[in-house]
């Protein structure tokens, strides 16, 4: 699965994008997942209030199923117009 | 319907007289267009902006659709920039066409309190003090009860 | 501040562009145009426009600076046009420079609203069956109640 | 007095202005003996409700004083934009 970060989501873990491989049924099985991998991803996502989520390109909650999905985003409330 | 997101400069006055020269049934055109403001201080040097390539479309794409089916609009038209901009530089602009001048702008508020909090961008503001990220107003969330 | 009062065509492209130009603290341009639609049968020939020369130009100039004070905006531009116009012509066009994006918008909805009711101009619509003048519409007076 | 009319009011009167020697006070009191001078003027002033007033330029009501006033203009509700 291609998860992708942005803005200072993108800035805590270091890193753009990254394909992981997981079991976990749910974004928030992923986000408990990559919790636990280091503290970057700790620190990430210690407030979850604070972030947002896509699954493949769509803006979805945190207990969306992550059946037949190819690609979650995390990143902050948006700031477009 | 048209949907731009560029890196690139537009021209407001060439892109309004564009959108205004078919007219078949209008009566009313809207245009809103954001610039970027330099802080209170003057001391913003560059404003960055991230997107999501891919979903920032899609999303402009829905949104406009969405207004366009409300208000029953005979046209639409959003262009946002992305990347490095200086203070005075046009950041996005939409535009809206209908017969009625409540519909007009009722879409085109419509479309940028949507584009605030729901299109994948997100601004970085540059100072001599170093970068900091634009946090989202509870006001611009606020704005989407309203619709 | 500019007020027009004129029986040229202006070009919108070129408005926008001209007063979009000189930035100091805006981050928000909104424009409406108003265009001349056809009736629902599309039998319209002429729109012919009548105003009241000095007192429009005085209330237009009214209009805009208490819209000016109220939304503290950085510009107002408003252009009415008279005389005789075809469907698909621009009659008038209004432009707003703030802040933010809500004082643009409020600012350029009270322009119309006030230019619609307290603005001396009448329309007559010509068509094949004749002249009549446009009547008020109880809406638009309605619509001054909001500010 | 320079007394303007608009729109149908300059129709039905059949001119767009004329002077006026009035010793009214008030514009009510004008439109009374502009009733009186013929049916045109009868006609244009047959429903105030439908009419809209200016004084030297200035939208007013009909009971508005004339003292020291230059120019009345009589027109039907506006449809400016």
């Amino acid at each position: 699965m291609k998860v992708v970060y942005f803005a200072w989501v993108r800035e805590r873990i270091g890193l753009p994008k990254e394909d992981i491989a997981t079991d976990a049924k749910t974004v928030a099985e992923l986000v408990e997942e990559l919790r636990a991998r280091e503290e970057r991803y700790a620190l990430a996502f210690s407030d979850l209030g604070a972030l947002r989520v896509a699954v493949d390109q769509e803006l979805t909650d945190f207990d969306a199923s992550l059946d037949g999905v190819q690609e979650v985003a995390f990143f902050p409330p948006m700031t477009g117009g | 319907m048209r949907i731009s997101v560029q890196a690139e400069s537009f021209d407001l006055g060439e892109e309004v007289a564009a959108f205004s020269k078919e007219y078949q049934d209008v009566g009313a055109v809207v245009t809103f267009t954001g610039i970027v403001r330099n802080n209170d201080s003057g001391t913003l040097k560059e404003m960055l902006i991230e997107h999501y390539p891919g979903m920032t479309e899609k999303a402009l794409t829905e949104i406009a659709e969405r207004a366009r089916d409300r208000w029953n609009l005979s046209d639409a038209l959003v262009i946002h920039r992305h990347g490095a901009l200086v203070p005075g530089e046009m950041i996005m602009m939409v535009a809206t066409s209908a017969r009625h001048r409540v519909a007009a702008f009722e879409a085109a508020e419509y479309l940028m309190d949507y584009l605030k909090s729901r299109a994948p961008f997100w601004k970085q503001e540059i100072t001599n003090d170093g970068a900091e990220w634009v946090a989202a107003k509870d006001a611009d969330e606020d704005a989407l009860k309203r619709w």
